[in-house]
Order: C-alpha cells, then structure tokens, then sequence
C-alpha cells in the first residue's frame, strides 16, 4: 500500500470542504475506502460536515464506482461524492 | 466491427455531427456494409424551468467520464444488439436551449437502435460522474439531487441484462 | 401550441434540418418557452442486402400520403405527451445507405420523446400509403411484403391508447 | 351519388392492370367499396387476375383508409393497393 493517495471531492463535497483535491498519508490501519472516509472526516470540521450524510456519498477508485467496503490495495486516487446527475 | 465513440468536452453536443463520425466511418461495419438499417439519436436539452433558471453548470469527473462513457457504451452495445454507439457529453455552463448530452445508436432493425439510446440513457444518469448545478436569475444555486426513479431504472436494466 | 410538420418528397430525409425547423420555430411552444428538455429522432435507412440491393423504389399516394402523417403525428401527439413531431418520408428511389425516414420528437422529458418516434414508426408501418419495391442487382425487382408484425404493433397501440 | 368515379391503383395492382387510374361509369347497384371491386374485376382478365387474392385489398375513399363494407355516398375517388409497406 502507497504511503500517501491522491483524494478528490465533486459537487456538495468539493463545496463544502473548499477543495478539489488533497494528498493523504495513509495510516497502516486504513484498508478500505470506509477506512480512509472515516480518517479523512477527521479533518476539520469542513470535513465533518462533508461526509455527515454517510447515505449520499459515493466513491470511485482509480476512477471506477466502489463501495465503502471496497480494499484501497494499490490505489493512486480516490474519489468521493453525492450521487451523480449526468445524463 | 463494433464501433464506440465517446467525446466529453464544453462543446454543445451535436446529433447530426456524432451520426455522421458513426456512419460515414470507411472502415466500420456501421459505415459500410450497409448493414445499419436504423439511427436513433436522443438530445438532452436544458430546460428554461419558465425563464427562472439562468444556467446548468455541470461539473465532471476528467478521465473517469471518459471510461464511464466507454463503458456504459460497451454494455449497451452487448445488452441490445445495436451496432455502434456515440455518446457526447459535455460539461461546464449549459444556457437554457442547449444540449447537454447526444446519444447516437445504430443497427439493422429499428427496436435495438431505440433502445440503445433509451439504455445509454438511463445509466447516464446513476453512472457518469457529471453534477449538475443550477444557477437561478434570483442569485441562488442549487445542486440538482439524484432521483431515486433514476436509480429504480438503472437497476432494472441490471435486473434485465 | 403543438407542432406538426409533415413532408414528402424524393429528398434525402435530414433529421438535423427537421430538427431546427421543429426546434428554431419562433412561435412554438416548442421553441420559445424553454421547456423542451428532450429531442428523439429516428432515421430508416435503406440496408444494402451484403450488396445484392440496387435500390429501393418507393411508391406513394400523394395527397393521402401527406394526409396520413398528419393524421399519424396529430395521433400520436394526444397518446405520448411530446410537444412537437416532425416526419419526413421520401418516395421514388433510393440506394443503399440513404434515408428513407426521418421522425423527430419534442418533450419536456425523455420518455415521451422516444416513445412518439416509436409510436409514428409503429403507425407509418400499417397506415402510410407508401410500397416499397426492391430492386436487386441482378435484375429482379419485387414489392416489399407487409409485416404481419407491424399489423401486431399497429393493433397493439390502437389498444393502448 | 355521381355517375362517375376515380379509380387509382398502387404497387402490385396497378403493375398488373398497367393503369394508374381509371374513371369509372357507376351503375345504380354499386353502393360500397365491395360492390366497385366486383364490378371492376370484370372488366379485363388483368382485372381479374389483380383483385383475385382478396385478403391483400386495401381500400380508401378520397385519400381515408376504407373497408369494402364502407359506402362511396359521393366519393370522387376510390383508391385500392395492397397492405402498405411505409416507413
């Protein structure tokens, strides 16, 4: 596992935490992408507030849709937010 | 051949201009072994909501739309038979009138082509990582919210196919 | 007020130009309020038969022919929903590859839009007074049989709606 | 009702006839569609052979789809073809 991962925020998230993307050092105890949220909303406040309504975030890894239980293994980026609208 | 096309940029999306990169193609099965029997071509246009909303702005996710694109396309093709898909999608500032998105799907009988498009569609909207902002005459802005009908739809697709 | 735009002609079919007409109208409800969200088209071109067509010779019945789309477009407004249609079918000949049919469709939303493209395919199919006559290449000629399955999807929306 | 009517034929049925339209003197007994396609299939053996397969006759009354039950009243013209193939 990468000793840091390339995070990225869309839409309400991107909004509310004032960025579109940070470097993260990950921890040993972070394996999962529910792992990495739960280290991420520790942030500040900002973060808190982002990730509050655990029911709208989505997540890609190395840009494909994942699961909260989803193993980072190998990933460079991972992404977070709401449900998509496109179309 | 199967034939792809994905395009995700700030340009309107043009239907005439994607059916024409699908079926004039020299060397794709669509192009020329006068095979296509069918164009079904959808636009998605930004409504005016009565002159209340001034612009949709859309944001994007760069290089996964693009394989998002290329893959609900690849399915899509698998799933209903169509011969070759062409989806544009664009994003950044879409006035009132514009199109947002131009889906473009041929094949021998009309059914698979309709719903080709129809398909592309519904997994457009759970599954291409676009946002949709709306910016209102009055100042305000407001991300759209998914619509739990899109998910619904989206799973009877999976369901189907 | 909705919109209906028939034409007949030995043109090329061009669902970009029928389109704007439907789409750029100035007085249209279609055009001016800003509610049109959705843009369906369907082309019918003619398939080459891996090279064995010549041509596709289409008789019509003019006057009734003109009639019929209109009949056909007005029908399938009141069933759908959509906000305007536009039909344009050809008759005399056509080669492998050209369109024979274009059909546009107008909505707030997507599923009136493809379903009216659909509905006036399923119509012009059974109730458009036009034969169609294969010429082949090695000479022959013969006129298209109707489809005892158009007739199926021809009652099935006269049952529905 | 008139003393004569237009008579046009499509596709199969005006190949076989060899005539487009035809104007058509009726006589005091023909009342409907039906009645006009027993009188015309008399009139030649091209006729005959034209109207001989029943169940592929399509009818309309000044350009409205028709039945052969359907009354001519006073239509100025009778078109007969076989089932369309538009689209």
């Amino acid at each position: 596992m990468p000793g840091t991962i390339n995070v990225l925020y869309f839409a309400r998230l991107r909004d509310k935490i004032g960025l579109e993307a940070e470097s993260v050092d990950l921890p040993d105890h972070v394996h999962t992408v529910g792992d990495l949220l739960r280290l991420i909303e520790t942030r500040s406040d900002a973060h808190g507030d982002a990730f509050s309504d655990r029911a709208s975030i989505r997540a890609a890894i190395d840009q494909q849709h994942a699961g909260l239980d989803a193993e980072l293994g190998s990933a460079r980026e991972v992404a977070f937010f709401p449900p998509m609208t496109g179309g | 051949m199967n034939e792809i096309i994905v395009q995700v940029d700030e340009m309107a999306p043009d239907g005439a201009a994607l059916t024409a990169r699908l079926t004039d193609a020299p060397d794709t099965e669509a192009g020329t072994n006068m095979g296509t029997g069918a164009v079904a071509t959808f636009l998605g246009i930004c409504r005016g909501e009565g002159g209340k909303l001034e612009a949709l702005e859309l944001q994007h996710y760069p290089g996964m739309a693009e394989a998002q694109l290329e893959r609900i396309a690849r399915q899509t093709l698998s799933s209903t038979g169509a011969t070759a898909i062409a989806i544009h999608h664009r994003h950044g500032r879409v006035l009132p009138g514009e199109p947002i998105v131009a889906v473009v799907a041929t094949s021998p009988h009309r059914k698979a082509a309709i719903e080709a498009v129809d398909t592309v569609m519904d997994y457009l909207k759970t599954d291409a990582p676009f946002w949709k902002r709306e910016r209102w005459a009055n100042g305000e802005t407001s991300w759209v919210d998914a619509k739990p009908s899109d998910d619904a739809a989206r799973a009877a697709r999976a369901d189907k196919h």
